[in-house]
């Protein structure tokens, strides 16, 4: 395999891109392609995708997939490294026209679809789409999380006049940090109803801190993406709803596509991997398992 | 008024100061709490102050093993990546069948040659506690990235996750946890003679070692104990969040030294307590615990603790100079 | 522009001396100059005058408030009361700047200098000569060597300060002081650690000082020094200044009576006891510093170690200790031959080492009296766990009782001492710890005639309890009349040996230059 | 084999040893660029060498502007959270219409203030270094938060976000920045004098002040220097992600002091160059680059330069014992 086509994610230390990185991984395996796994180790380390990049792009891959961890920075190093290679997105945008295809998860409409999913988990619970709702996100300043925010909000808004945002709460990326805020939002908004805990982390930090207080039956959460733990959760009725993306197909497609760019065969210009609201009702569903059960290793 | 106030001469209070600044600051805790109770009606009400409890305890052992090395005149940024590496390393131990008690005795038993080996880095190779331990947290949480491959390995042994969550004599079992490490810290440092020593080393370490001190020793104790109290806070991390993640903890250190300092603990050595990193820890949590109850801004709450810490030393230090 | 050196240009176009002041007319007055820290007051209000080209010496016990007074006049510290007149004027001396660029600098007791520069960055802080702003450093090397050379100090001036020993650092600290255009210079025991030899260099220097017209203070315990240097000479006793002699009017007894208020008969206080079994030897002792030293030490004797600076007497008694590996020869202790492989197996053997810095290596500077003299004996204070908090107070209490160190408690921090009751507290840690072996390097350096007798009165006391001491100083009299055995260094090496007062001053002095 | 090296009298190295330890890093430095050459194709490529040059720019500058506050033996926790304060400060000003000219300079302004803040916090209130730069450390982070909502500010001024990729006589811009501040800071500190007061500060504060050296002002300029400096990476740092976002830089302050004690500053004060630091800058990029271009796995690189940082440092301290 000497045809190289490096992966570029956020966020090397997160088991969403892990999961992303093990589709690629498999795809460079069936395509006989050579899989460099790269990424920073936090999404919100901008400088340190940009060096990434540029580093891949020396390298003279065939090709290069990469997660633009924020739209704007990532730009003028995409257009740059278009130049050289071809350019195949995943997940998230960037304000760079070089991309030669572009499979995408739409964050804000995940934001929406785990509005949505707040809104029936309250209803089914109250008889009514009304009362308090707080918003927990892990990091300020990162793209994909501001996205989430927004989609959820702007859902909020325009369709659901009965749920009041009464906490908008940003964390550190620390589960603790999250389950910390969560009792306390507890005590504070005695009328809490659900909680949007835009990822991982702060999903399993919030839904600790409900399973601590025996509040899955008061207070409705739904996380975003999913593993063992928020999975168990959801089981036990401790999360309402997962948000959850096809991140293995991501990865794997995001090869299986660069390589054909790579070979200047005609590749989609526009993928939509799309963003699933999984409950307790809907998670033995096989595609739905599969989602949540990805082959990591 | 001038600079040499932060040099190694720095003033140091007297003994019955000592006391009195305790007070204080106990005194600063109970107005918060005072303030919250007046501005809010959840604050005093069981549950939020179980909460606070819990929200402090972690930070607090971390404060207090901080204490230990801070006071020889060194410091230890290693804590946080500890804490995390010990949550993967007991779940990883967990998940792979070995029983609770011998998983949580190799935990902490990693957190010891975790300490030692920072001591035999300061001690023998002659390197600086700031940079050791700086490459060992760095290394920490590549080890313990590539042990759960980045993800987070759950725990599924109840008695274990449920622990955190319980309560003993209606006081959370987390809080129990500071008093267990309080109690023997604070016999260690004030009325035990390697307590003495520590100081003793922190103050000038080579007049310890003509007056017999063993001083090598004595630097190996202070790491040990701030490395396995990090491991110790580890395993409760990892049984308040159900899970191992090498990446927890993220910034602990940082805060753990301020919890430290803000209980009076000199960071040019020979001056600290065990008492004074414990409230140093439960005014952080207030104000973190308060700014919620408030739903103050997430951003103007960390502006907020920042200029609190300056506050608080600031005031320390006065109460100090006053003292001369 | 006075002093000795034209090197100096801090003083160009700046207000230095704008009237002139007439030899023996008063150049520096002190109106009611009080200072108080917190509840002590350690400077009484004062008035002093001190006139224009004279040589003032300032005596006074332990804790009396000499260094007090200097740090007041150096802007080193802020005084509570009082004023200060110079040439005439009023002036505040709120900081060193303030003070240097009047033309007053001062030799602090503790050398204070930077470690990491060179002698001659050392020389120059602060006064660094620039050519298009950048240092001239070779010019500035060139002329610091120039400076050493003249003064006759044997030092290179390129030489990191760390390089030297604590002799030559107080040696390149007085050759600042001379090299800086001064018109007031202050010496704070300037010859504490030096020996004799550099002693008279310093005095030379201080006369060429005043015969070009700078007023000299100087601060001694010594009082032969003051008898062969001053003009006159102020007493303070318990931060109260007690009077102004001219010194052709006063003598020995009345100074001291003035100082302690009491009369001493005798300092050197010297009984002969039986002298008994040998406690420790060394057989051709080598290691960093000294080479091929054999002596030995009996019960009920002083073993005097006489030389120069840097002659290896310190790095002997470290050694010997066990701070330092020993590269050959052989320590035997009590007729056993011993390895001494660090400082807990000489403890546990029976020595005791008073080391001769007490701030780098004889106190913790900031942590309280009590626990400095505990140091050595807290697993003795111990009931297994925990420490005995009585015991621990109780002997605390005695050592400040018997050695009359000047506290109020023993929780007040080292570091608020003055020099001598700082050496006081490293003496008192080794009588509580007791031993077979005394080690006392230099332990009069700073330390009051009154209290210089009462240390020899302990010294005996050891004796009489069966131990040896060896006594290393740099004031020759000193070991001259205690020691039993006189051994001189010189260059590392043991080169002559007397038994008590068989050697003139003059014959051990020859032997220790090597002349 | 002792503690010693670990009090504040650490070894001294001497004069002539300063140039060869230079030549040493120098030496590691090149030794590593030919091991890349042989072990990979591409390092050795223009564009590499090029990316090379820019990735350690940044870290080079903070590292620079670090070491004189570590010489008056100090610390500037601070300097990420500047660079991520000032790339808001930029954006925002140019967002709102400020010219480019100007809106640099009240940039640099800003570093300035910040700079001089951080040395009234230690001259005037007596705040240890640590304590005052932590503490802002997490207010400026909070105040950039605020202002940006949270997000991010788009720079949409072309020749501001061209800038940084831009060469000049085949030399990326950025590394030009790394000469344009290298060269002032090296006459500054090794051939003025206010570079000697730095070192008379860290050697001995209370000598230094009573020398009649203004030991204040000297505290003020050494931490308005590394707060100017980290303000100027903030610049840079906009320049090449066109955007400001308060969140950015996170734990460059550790990268710069790495770089700095890798480079031979000792955390003691008084000991430290400006070649050094930009050696320990570039060393570190090298591993990184490095890493990527061998495809070492992400986790396994940080385990690696905690370990590479332990035997830097180590060496270090072997030939300063050595030179005594
Ligand atoms: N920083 C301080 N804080 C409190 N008390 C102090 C401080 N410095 C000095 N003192 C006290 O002031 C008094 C005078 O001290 P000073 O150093 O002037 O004595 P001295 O005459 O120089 O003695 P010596 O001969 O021992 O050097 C002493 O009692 C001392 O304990
Ligand atoms: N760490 C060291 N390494 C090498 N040589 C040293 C060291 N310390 C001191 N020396 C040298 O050893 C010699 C002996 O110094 P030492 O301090 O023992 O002399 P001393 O007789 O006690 O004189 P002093 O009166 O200065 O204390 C000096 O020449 C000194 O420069
Ligand atoms: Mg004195
Ligand atoms: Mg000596």
């Amino acid at each position: 395999a000497d045809v190289t086509i490096p992966i570029i994610v956020k966020d090397t230390t997160s088991f969403y891109w892990q999961i992303v990185l093990a589709g690629a991984r498999a795809a460079g395996k069936d395509l006989g392609v050579n899989v460099p796994e790269l990424g920073a180790q936090s999404e919100s380390d901008i400088n340190g995708q940009i060096t990434i990049l540029e580093n891949a792009v020396a390298g003279a891959p065939a090709a290069v997939v990469i997660s633009p961890t924020e739209f704007k920075a990532l730009g003028k190093p995409i257009d740059e490294a278009a130049k050289a290679v071809p350019i195949i997105g995943i997940d998230s945008g960037a304000d760079s026209k070089a991309f030669t295809s572009f499979l995408t998860t739409d964050n804000t409409q995940g934001g929406r679809i785990a509005a949505d999913g707040l809104a029936a988990a309250i209803k089914e619970a109250t008889g009514k789409e009304e009362g308090d709702i707080a918003i927990i996100t892990s990091l300020p300043g990162v793209g994909s999380l501001d996205q989430r925010h927004n989609g959820f909000v702007e859902q909020i808004t325009a369709k659901y006049p009965g749920l009041k945002v009464v906490a908008d709460k940003y964390a550190d990326g620390q589960a603790t940090t999250g389950l910390n805020m969560m009792t306390d939002l507890i005590t504070a908004n005695p009328n809490l109803v659900g909680v949007f805990a835009s990822n991982l982390i702060m999903a399993q930090g919030v839904g600790q801190a409900i399973a601590e207080n025996k509040l899955g039956d008061k207070i409705k959460v739904i996380g975003f993406d999913s593993d063992e733990k928020t999975v168990g959760f959801l089981k036990e009725g401790v999360l309402a709803g997962l948000v959850v993306q096809d991140p293995y197909r991501m990865g794997y497609d995001g090869i299986k596509t660069a390589l054909a760019a790579s070979k200047k065969e005609k590749v989609e210009a526009n993928v939509d991997t799309g963003a699933n609201l999984v409950t307790k009702a809907n998670m033995a569903d096989p595609k739905i398992d599969a989602l949540l059960n990805p082959k990591v290793n | 008024m001038s600079v040499e106030t932060t040099t190694e001469t720095a003033p140091v209070p007297k003994k019955g100061m000592n006391i009195l600044f305790g007070l204080t600051l106990l005194g600063l805790l109970l107005f918060l709490w005072l303030l919250l109770g007046l501005s809010t009606t959840s604050f005093w009400t069981a549950n939020n102050i179980s909460n606070l409890l819990r929200q402090g305890a972690m930070t607090a052992i971390l404060a207090v093993g901080q204490t230990f090395v801070i006071i020889t005149a060194g410091i230890d940024l290693s804590v946080g990546a500890v804490v995390g590496f010990s949550s993967v390393t007991v779940a990883w131990l967990l998940s792979h069948g070995v029983p609770l008690w011998p998983a949580m005795g190799i935990t902490l038993l990693v957190g010891v040659l975790i300490g030692a080996f920072h001591a035999f880095g300061i001690v023998r190779m002659g390197l600086p506690a700031f940079i050791i331990t700086l490459a060992t947290l760095t290394s920490l949480r590549g080890i313990g990235l590539l042990v759960t491959n980045g993800s987070t390995i759950s725990i599924s042994n109840e008695a274990f996750t449920n622990f955190s969550r319980a309560d003993f004599l209606g006081i959370p079992s987390l809080f129990w946890m500071v008093i267990v490490v309080a109690i023997p810290a604070y016999i260690f440092l004030h009325l035990s003679r390697w307590g003495r020593y520590l100081f003793a080393v922190g103050s000038n370490s080579e007049a310890a070692r003509l007056s017999g001190v063993n001083v090598n020793r004595t630097i190996y104790l202070a790491y040990i104990l701030s490395s396995t109290c990090a491991a110790f806070v580890g395993l409760l991390l990892a049984s308040r969040i159900g899970i191992g993640n090498a990446t927890q903890a993220e910034g602990w250190e940082l805060q753990a030294i301020a919890s430290s300092v803000i209980g009076g603990t000199s960071l040019f050595g020979a001056v600290g307590s065990v008492h004074g990193p414990l409230l140093g820890a439960f005014i952080l949590a207030t104000i973190n615990n308060g700014a919620n109850l408030l739903n103050v801004n997430a951003f103007v709450q960390r502006i907020i603790t920042g200029v609190l810490i300056i506050v608080i030393v600031y005031f320390d230090q006065l109460r100090r100079r006053g003292s001369r | 522009m006075t002093g000795l050196y034209d090197v100096s240009h801090r003083h160009e176009g700046a207000a230095i001396a704008k009237h002139p002041v007439a030899k023996g007319q008063p150049i520096l007055e002190l109106r009611g100059l009080q200072k108080k820290y917190g509840a002590v007051e350690a400077l009484k209000p004062a008035n002093i005058t001190f006139l224009s080209g004279e040589i003032h010496a300032i005596v006074g016990e332990n804790g009396a408030g000499k260094s007090t007074l200097i740090k007041l006049l150096t802007g080193v510290i802020r005084r509570t009361s009082g004023e200060v007149f110079w040439c005439g004027d009023a002036v505040q001396l709120a900081t060193p700047n303030e003070a240097i660029s009047r033309g007053i600098n001062a030799v602090h007791q503790e050398v204070v200098l930077c470690r990491h520069l060179s002698v001659a960055a050392n020389m120059f802080l602060g006064d660094e000569m620039n050519k298009n702003g950048l240092m001239r450093k070779r010019a500035m090397t060139d002329a610091a060597q120039a400076v050493l050379n003249d003064l006759g100090f044997n030092l290179p001036a390129a030489a990191l300060l760390s390089d030297l020993t604590i002799g030559q650092q107080q040696l390149v600290a007085t050759a600042r002081a001379a090299m800086r255009g001064t018109q007031f210079l202050i010496f704070d025991e300037p010859t504490a650690y030096l020996t004799r030899q550099e002693s008279a260099q310093l005095f030379r220097l201080i006369r060429r000082l005043q015969a070009e017209g700078v007023t000299i203070v100087y601060i001694s315990h010594r009082m032969e020094e003051v008898f062969e240097l001053a003009d006159r000479v102020s007493v303070l006793r318990d931060g109260t200044h007690v009077g102004t002699r001219n010194i052709g009017e006063t003598n020995d007894a009345e100074l001291i009576s003035m100082m302690i208020n009491r009369t001493i008969e005798q300092i050197y206080h010297k009984e002969t006891l039986p002298i008994g079994g040998t406690i420790v030897e060394t057989r051709g002792l080598s290691g960093p510093g000294f080479t091929d030293v054999s002596l030995s030490v009996r019960a009920g004797e002083i073993v005097g170690l006489y030389g120069l600076i840097g002659a290896g007497r310190s790095e002997f008694a470290l050694g010997l200790y066990g701070r330092q590996p020993v590269s050959s020869g052989e320590i035997v202790w009590q007729g056993n031959p011993v390895k001494i492989r660090n400082e807990r197996v000489a403890m546990d053997l029976g020595i005791a080492l008073a080391p001769e810095s007490r701030r780098d290596q004889g106190l913790c500077l900031n942590l309280p009296i009590g626990m400095n003299i505990n140091l050595p004996i807290f697993d003795r204070l111990s009931n297994g766990l925990t420490i005995n908090r009585r015991r621990e107070t109780d002997n605390a209490d005695r050592q400040i009782n018997d050695l009359k160190i000047k506290t109020p408690t023993r929780r007040v921090l080292a570091s608020a001492m003055s020099g001598g009751n700082q050496q006081k507290i490293v003496i008192g840690k080794w009588l509580s710890h007791g031993a077979k072996l005394f080690i006392f390097d230099e332990p009069t350096v700073g330390v009051d005639v009154g209290t210089k007798a009462e240390i020899y009165r302990l010294f005996a006391r050891l004796l009489e309890q069966g131990a040896g001491i060896i006594l290393i100083s740099s004031y020759l009299p000193e070991v001259y009349e205690l020691s039993d055995r006189l051994h001189v260094f010189r260059q590392g090496k043991l080169v002559a040996s007397h038994t008590y007062r068989s050697a003139s001053h003059e014959e051990v002095l020859t032997q220790a230059i090597g002349v």
